[in-house]
């Protein structure tokens, strides 16, 4: 999901804490004071970044038989020490749980059109992406 | 023919954040780049290197489909296609 | 943390949500509907529970270098589907924060005396322990 | 001397949660072992086979330090040290 308001933690935890999962894995990515940064803005090709989160969720349940992928992505302004995305995995075994989320996070930054602008000091910059 | 241009981060700051844009029928992607730096001269200094190579900081997906570049600046458009132009992701 | 409430995964996820702390890792470990179980009880040495959960909180601080890590363990009495352990990592990054929260459950599970029985259609039964 | 004897899980439902023992000064781990056993007879077929051999699925902790088996048996006790017996823990 990806989201212009407030990610609701309580939400898209409980929605995976369930009798047929034992183990829950949440990655929380917040808004890190870097030296200079003040804020963050955060854009995204929604509907293709929706068709790729789709892809990597079902890639994680394939690859490490986690029983649920959710993930929400922030979008617009945020502020230092904001939840920016999060990623759940639930799973009847901790090991996977694990493997899944840092899979789906790791895909994420990798592939799903989203881009970050930061607010400094000295004006705007785009953080530059790894990989083309 | 008519192709929306959807353009993010440093690409919408240069084409904006959607456009359509009147191309040739039988147009290429490569025909669509070049009419895109005629009327938006910034981009072709974001696209080509002063010796006129295609850099290789930016993407392009067709209907949502990303191109492998340079082979896909052949690939065919056609009318109401979807093409976004954007540099490496950063998202997470 | 021993606690013989209900964990509050709002107040220990926020207490590790802070802009010096890019990425935070969580795992949530829940009453599992095993075959024929209806429900738990949880018994902790809890002197002895809390001295070791800082030795390990402490090893994990130092071999990964993540800023926080914070444990809370139910006790009592537990439902299928209740939490029955948390544990959060925070770190400036996310391998370190993966790392961390794995590890800490990891020696829990093998180090830190608590049990737990079994509620069963055919009575109780203890959860036998791995290691020696 | 007073010795206060703490017992979980399975060994909880043979000794009781909490009990303090008298034992004579100069008493050593494995002696409280025997007085326990007397006390209840029980708890001798939870830590002896029955060719009296110490089985491994309990520890001992004395004062919070686990100790190692059989060896420590020979530990000294000194008043009011606390003796924990319990089973491989299975917490998470």
């Amino acid at each position: 999901m990806i989201s212009d308001g407030e990610i609701d933690l309580v939400e898209i935890l409980g929605s995976s804490i369930k009798p047929d999962a034992g183990a829950v894995v949440a990655f929380v990515g917040v808004v890190r004071a870097d030296p200079g940064v003040m804020g963050l803005e955060v854009e995204a090709y929604e509907e293709a970044a929706l068709e790729e989160l789709r892809r990597i969720k079902e890639e994680a349940i394939a690859r490490f038989g986690v029983s649920s992928v959710d993930v929400v992505h922030r979008t617009g302004r945020l502020s230092l020490g904001e939840v920016i995305v999060v990623v759940v995995c639930g799973s009847s075994h901790r090991r996977e749980a694990f493997q899944a989320c840092e899979y789906v996070i790791d895909e994420l930054k990798r592939r799903v059109p989203i881009w970050k602008k930061e607010q400094t000091e000295e004006g705007e910059r785009w953080v530059r992406g790894d990989a083309c | 023919m008519r192709i929306k241009i959807r353009a993010f981060a440093g690409f919408r700051e240069i084409l904006g954040k959607e456009m359509i844009v009147e191309i040739g029928s039988g147009s290429k992607v490569a025909d669509l780049i070049n009419h895109l730096c005629e009327i938006k001269p910034e981009l072709r200094g974001a696209l080509f290197s002063d010796a006129g190579e295609l850099r290789d900081y930016f993407m392009i997906m067709l209907n949502r489909r990303r191109l492998d570049l340079p082979e896909d600046l052949n690939a065919d458009l056609s009318d109401n296609d979807e093409v976004a132009i954007f540099p490496p992701v950063a998202g997470g």
